[in-house]
């Protein structure tokens, strides 16, 4: 009960605190606003934003991307997981390719997508699938794998199908390790959306950042860093409560 | 004394019952991790009779377990052969396990813990639900049916394992020490509630019990193991009748197979 | 390993086939002797072996800092709850700002050395550790704590005797996350501002349109995260040999 | 012996042929400096002059007037290159020859605002068309030229010196030089305002060894020094000398470096009138939030600070 | 018939030994998930004298394990003092605590497993060594000092775990059915195993069985519990002197007591 309520102090005051230091910090320094504008530019800025409406679209784009993407990626991690998982053999066999690929650096590759991928929103999301993919598929496997193997035993006597077993046991008890992954893969989807604005296309909040870098406007610039920073904030705590809700048991 | 031993042979004259399964020889080693390895079973035949309440006891570490693993599929012999009458189990419902340890699903109730077999089986949700509160209620558990296991004592967790093998009435039933954590009396109701049972749907039982009076009190035969490598060192017909009841521990019989196989199993 | 040699050749010559046969013109995808020409000329002409270590130093000391601090973090975090709730926005702040905006706060506070390319790899290896950490850290077993306190085992030996131990599965699933994400932080660092590096050799490559010095650089920085990769696997391997996801296979029966 | 740090746009290539020169032959050496070379993109290097992190910087001029205009203390103390390096580059299977049939092709620039949109649109504006007649790609540095390649767009406006590179790759492009319809600077050298005010001994020195070491190149041995300049500094270019050394002859020395106003102010000098005409076309095209005068941002004479 | 019964008083004057800790009135309520309570444990009163053999029996979910929990302060009380003579126990070699389900490190070897407490208390690794070979072959597990956990039957990794509990001899040692696994043999020598350790340590024990002989043969004093709410009904204060061994099953005193013990467990 105290707990809670110091917790929603917390929520408030964390934030606040925050702001306070930033402000503190550019104000002591002399910190020239090209580095670190105030934050009272970076709000004004913001208002701006919305107030006129500009900033819709873009966010409706970003968002649209990080969704989609997240969806997939996690979809295709999930997917990519389980065959790993369930089969040795096709981790010994693609696994190498897969991880090879994964760690090759996406600003390289980015080219890649968009030679195949064209300039539309496709290349977009596939780059940003391949960054949300990985980390849950590294989860899925590890929480296929550590399944009790007390709970396979009572799989193989009920004989439950491999989809009942699925869903019934093998993904009930992966939940904390899908969920890791999941929550980096929370936070990738945002990077990978920004990334892949950055690197084509003249809308999303990615865009207006190499636009507000390239043309130093710095409130601008920290605007988009806020705006991202939440929606990454966002999904992720979707995310935490839902894995709260589902591990309710533990 | 009347009793019969009989001393591995693979065949039993003695049962008028039909086989229902036939381990031949069978043998398992386990290889652990530094490469060496563990004879849990030396050549061991068995056959298992359709109906009956065959009970295995034996020193800890004897193979009890592993053997009633192999007879339910779960681990892979490593020699001999295990036939069925008409070919191993197909369904999931053929067959009950209760685990040494209670094996529940930690993020289900133990309502839907019991029920579990029955959702898996596709029974309709009010006939699940129903007997999974009939065997609940059966094993004193009623009150808890929304708790989740870890709310639960540990012979608690272990009646409500018990709960889900029977909830089925599968036609095979394996349970290890089921009892073992229970306390006299509960374990009394429970060791009548499982004749009852058996008697009602004809089921056959084997079962692994530490306690002598236990295998004597349920058992048509009892299979004694001795330690390292696992065997059967001998197989006892108890000549105390098909129904059993409170009254036959007034039975001289019962004392005399009690002390025959506490003698064994020195 | 023999398969494995196999595979790869097997990669290469389709590969290669694909060049020749659709004819593609060496500035989309360059055939896999172009590259070899272009990785001796390096090699030997271009001091290659000279970039190499330039970034590997920076992805190993990132990465392990990353990792220590995620450990350490995870440790903080589910000893007082408080803690996460007061800095846990902060953390996934720090993970979602875009690199490219914090990248001039990073130098002006760093200096232009190899510290702020080390720090932004720092900084992304440290989130999978930290958020599977955390995971494992909630998954144990009550079971052990109760062992624990029954031994009355202070803070450090509850960590590195059991939770530590029982964290292993998972921690190492994050360190595999992280270490692929530490290649990328390195090579977006050096774009920052460097001179040397396998992330400098691969923005020299887009400057002067070179895709064979392009291919090089991202084989090359995908070789080095892969190796770590392995390492971390076959590390995992030898200290995970009692985990049920390394039991050399699911239950043997299975229907 | 005093330690600075110049922080070059991209990459290592040796078209910053001066800067190599000036520290092979020991000019900046000679000049009292220790130099170190670094290398970032052009909005990087301004923050980071503008913010102290490097002393000197040699980014794009459209870049600084744009750093300028939003408050950044920079200031450019050598015009290097006299004419810009922005051009429309396409395949020449494209049939484009003029900015004229750019009309109704996809072209691709790195974002709205940039200055290879303003020339865009000043372009089209002066062959009697307007920007919108042209599908306006973005796309960003990183992939632009990959772009064009795999033929996503018909042409990208970018540097003129990814023309020779794309030639050299074997892909056949075609070129319209921006600075024809609009005059803008190429690489300049830069510092911040506060340096300027405080350490004027190390800009004066620095600018004395850049200017002896074009005069270097351009009287001396080109060929020669492109030679050094790759074995030394830029090795991935090993075997491509000869074309390196024509493109410098032709283009560089000719134009870039050299133009009337050198010729009569020596290297570097800062024509404040083309500047301010630069200034001006980006604030009507709404490229900059407000006017400035070029003399605040421009070393008109390097050589008399 | 000479045994004495304490209804629930505070004060034992009974015994000579002085008490080690002092359960007063002791209460626990666990909440569940859903908000609503079990009271797993009535106002409970109850004196640990210093070296006595104190059982516990009663029903499954009597509340015996959560008592045991309590008094070794893994439990918080939700009611009630708990009084220690020289304060609450500050080394963790104090207490010895075997749970009900062997709780073993799964990624240590056995014998790894039964160091594991002299490693944390920092003992010499040679003496670790030697005691915790010594203490697995007590328990008949010599051979098995490489294997892991999970290579072991069930009654051998409990075996494992009580090895752990008594390898660095704990003044006060809480066990929780610690023989519940085993067979009659292996538990008959575990018995006489206790018995000789505690002699010989002087340790004082509380041990949770369902065995009324295991209670009656090691037990200075029998505490019987009863269910929901659970509370200690009855203290018998065995009169079979402190020497026990097998001679005791001579004794006619011992099956009145075991009989005594049956009624009250009905
Ligand atoms: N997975 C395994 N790997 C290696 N050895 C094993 C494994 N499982 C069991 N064993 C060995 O096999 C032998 C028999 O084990 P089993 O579990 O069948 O004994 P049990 O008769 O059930 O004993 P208990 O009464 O203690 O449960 C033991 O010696 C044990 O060490
Ligand atoms: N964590 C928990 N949350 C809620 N209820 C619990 C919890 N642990 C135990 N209980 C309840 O407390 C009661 C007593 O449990 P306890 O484990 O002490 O029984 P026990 O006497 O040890 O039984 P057994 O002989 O079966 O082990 C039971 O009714 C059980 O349901
Ligand atoms: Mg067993
Ligand atoms: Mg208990």
């Amino acid at each position: 009960m105290n707990e809670t309520a110091l917790r929603r102090i917390f929520t408030v005051a964390t934030p606040l605190l925050l702001i306070a230091a930033w402000w503190g910090y550019v104000e002591l320094f002399n910190v020239p606003r090209f580095v670190l504008p105030p934050p009272d530019a970076v709000f004004e800025e913001l208002v701006r934003l919305f107030a006129s409406g500009t900033i819709w679209p873009h966010l409706a784009h970003t968002v649209g991307i990080i969704v989609a993407g997240f969806a997939i990626g996690s979809a295709a991690g999930f997917a990519l997981g389980f065959a790993l998982g369930k089969w040795p053999r096709v981790e010994r066999i693609v696994g190498p390719y897969l991880f090879f690929f994964q760690t090759a650096p996406k600003i390289a590759l980015a080219p890649l997508f968009i030679l195949w991928f064209g300039l539309g929103l496709t290349s977009k999301i596939v780059l940003t699938v391949s960054l949300v993919f990985f980390p849950v598929m590294v989860g899925t496997m590890l929480g296929l794998r550590s399944v009790p193997a007390n709970l396979h035993a009572l799989c193989a006597i009920l004989k439950l199908s491999p989809r009942d077993k699925l869903l019934r046991v093998e993904l009930p008890a992966a939940v904390p390790e899908i969920f890791a992954g999941l929550k980096v893969a929370a936070v990738q989807a945002t990077i990978g959306a920004i990334l892949a604005e950055w690197l084509s296309g003249g809308t999303g909040l990615g865009y207006l950042m190499v636009f507000a870098g390239t043309t130093y406007k710095t409130p601008l610039l920290f605007a988009m860093v806020l705006v991202t920073s939440l929606l990454g904030i966002a999904v992720y705590q979707a995310l935490a409560l839902t894995e709260k809700w589902l591990l309710s048991w533990r | 004394m009347g009793h019969k031993v009989e001393k591995l042979k693979p065949a039993e004259k003695t049962s008028s019952l039909p086989v229902l399964v036939s381990a031949q020889a069978v043998t398992k080693i386990y290889r652990s991790r530094h490469g060496d390895s563990v004879e849990a079973l030396a050549p061991t035949t068995l056959d298992i009779h359709e109906g009956e309440f065959l009970s295995l006891i034996g020193p800890s570490g004897c193979g009890k377990s592993t053997l009633l693993r192999i007879l339910s599929g779960l681990e892979p012999l490593t020699g001999g052969t295990l036939t069925w009458r008409d070919g191993p189990p197909t369904a999931g419902s053929d067959v009950g396990f209760v685990f040494q340890e209670p094996v529940l699903l930690p993020w289900l109730s133990i309502l839907d813990n019991v029920r579990f077999p029955l959702d898996v089986f596709r029974a309709s949700r009010a006939e699940a639900n129903e007997r999974a509160r009939a065997m609940l209620a059966l094993v004193g558990l009623g009150a808890f049916e929304k708790s989740l296991p870890k709310e639960l004592s540990g012979g608690m967790r272990q009646r409500a394992a018990i709960a889900r093998a029977l909830v089925y009435s599968p036609r095979i039933v394996l349970m290890d020490e089921p009892f073992g954590a229970l306390d006299l009396l509960t374990r009394d109701r429970m060791n009548d509630e499982l004749l009852r049972i058996k008697a009602e749907t004809g089921s056959t039982i084997v079962f692994v019990t530490h306690s002598i009076e236990e295998a004597a009190y349920l058992s048509d035969r009892v299979a004694v193991m001795s330690a390292r490598p696992g065997r059967i060192s001998a197989i006892h017909h108890l000549d105390l009748g098909p129904q059993r009841s409170e009254a036959i521990k007034d039975d001289p019989r019962f004392y005399q197979w009690l002390s025959t196989l506490r003698k064994e199993l020195r | 390993m023999i398969r494995t040699l196999l595979s790869l050749a097997g990669f290469i010559l389709a590969w290669w086939g694909l060049v020749v046969l659709f004819d593609v013109p060496s500035y989309l995808v360059p055939s896999p002797l172009e590259l070899a020409e272009k990785f001796w000329f390096l090699t030997t002409q271009a001091g290659l072996f000279g970039h190499v270590p330039v970034t590997v130093i920076e992805i190993i000391v990132g990465f392990v800092i990353g990792t220590v601090v995620g450990v350490a973090a995870a440790v903080l975090f589910t000893r007082f709850p408080m803690v996460e709730v007061v800095l846990n926005p902060l953390i996934i702040f720090i993970q979602t700002a875009p690199k490219i905006a914090i990248a001039p706060l990073l130098l002006l506070w760093l200096g232009l050395g190899a510290t702020p390319k080390i720090v932004l790899v720092a900084i992304v290896s440290f989130f999978p550790v930290l958020s599977n950490m955390l995971s494992a850290l909630r998954s144990i077993d009550p079971n052990y704590g109760a062992l624990a306190r029954i031994l009355k085992m202070n803070a450090f030996q509850r960590l590195w005797r059991i939770e530590l131990p029982q964290s292993m599965p998972l921690l190492f699933a994050g360190m595999k996350v992280g270490v692929t994400l530490a290649v990328t932080a390195a090579v977006i660092g050096e774009l920052m501002g460097a001179r040397a590096g396998l992330g400098y050799l691969l923005s020299l490559g887009q400057e002067t349109a070179d895709v064979a010095l392009v291919l090089v650089a991202v084989i090359l920085l995908s070789l080095i995260g892969y190796l770590l990769y392995v390492a971390l696997g076959a590390a995992e391997r030898r200290l995970l040999g009692w985990h049920e996801s390394r039991a050399s296979a699911a239950p043997a029966v299975e229907g | 012996q005093e330690k600075v740090t110049i922080q070059i746009d991209g990459a290592a290539v040796p078209y910053y042929l001066p800067m190599f020169v000036a520290d092979h032959y020991g000019y900046f050496k000679e000049a009292g400096l220790g130099v170190e070379f670094l290398y970032a993109n052009a909005a990087d290097i301004l923050n980071n002059i503008a913010a102290g992190n490097v002393q000197f910087g040699f980014p794009n001029g459209d870049a600084v007037i744009s750093a300028r205009a939003n408050g950044l203390p920079v200031k450019v103390v050598h015009s290097t290159y006299q004419r810009g390096i922005g051009a429309v580059l396409f395949k020449t299977s494209s049939g484009i020859e003029s900015p004229a049939d750019l009309e109704g092709k996809k072209v691709a620039v790195t974002s709205y605002g940039s200055p290879n949109y303003i020339q865009l649109q000043v372009m089209m504006a002066q062959a009697g068309k307007s920007i919108d007649d042209v599908n306006v790609e973005i796309v960003g540095t990183g992939a632009i030229l990959d772009a064009l390649k795999s033929d996503q767009v018909d042409a990208i406006v970018f540097s003129m010196l990814r023309y020779y590179a794309l030639q050299a790759e074997g892909v056949d492009v075609g070129m319209i030089a921006s600075d024809d319809y609009l005059p803008s600077k190429g690489n300049v050298l830069v510092t911040s305002e506060s340096y300027l005010a405080s350490n004027t001994e190390q800009v004066k020195a620095f600018i004395t060894a850049l200017d002896k070491a074009l005069k270097h190149i351009v009287e001396g041995d080109v060929a020669a020094e492109v030679a050094m300049a790759i074995k030394e500094y830029s090795p991935t270019f090993a075997g491509q000398e000869e074309i390196v050394t024509e493109i410098i002859n032709e283009v560089f020395v000719k134009t870039l470096w050299q133009s009337d106003d050198t010729r009569a102010n020596g290297f570097g000098y800062g024509n404040l009138e083309s500047w301010q005409t630069t200034i001006d076309t980006a604030l009507e095209y709404e490229a900059i939030p407000e006017k400035f005068d070029a003399a605040d941002l421009v070393v008109e004479k390097p050589s008399e600070l």
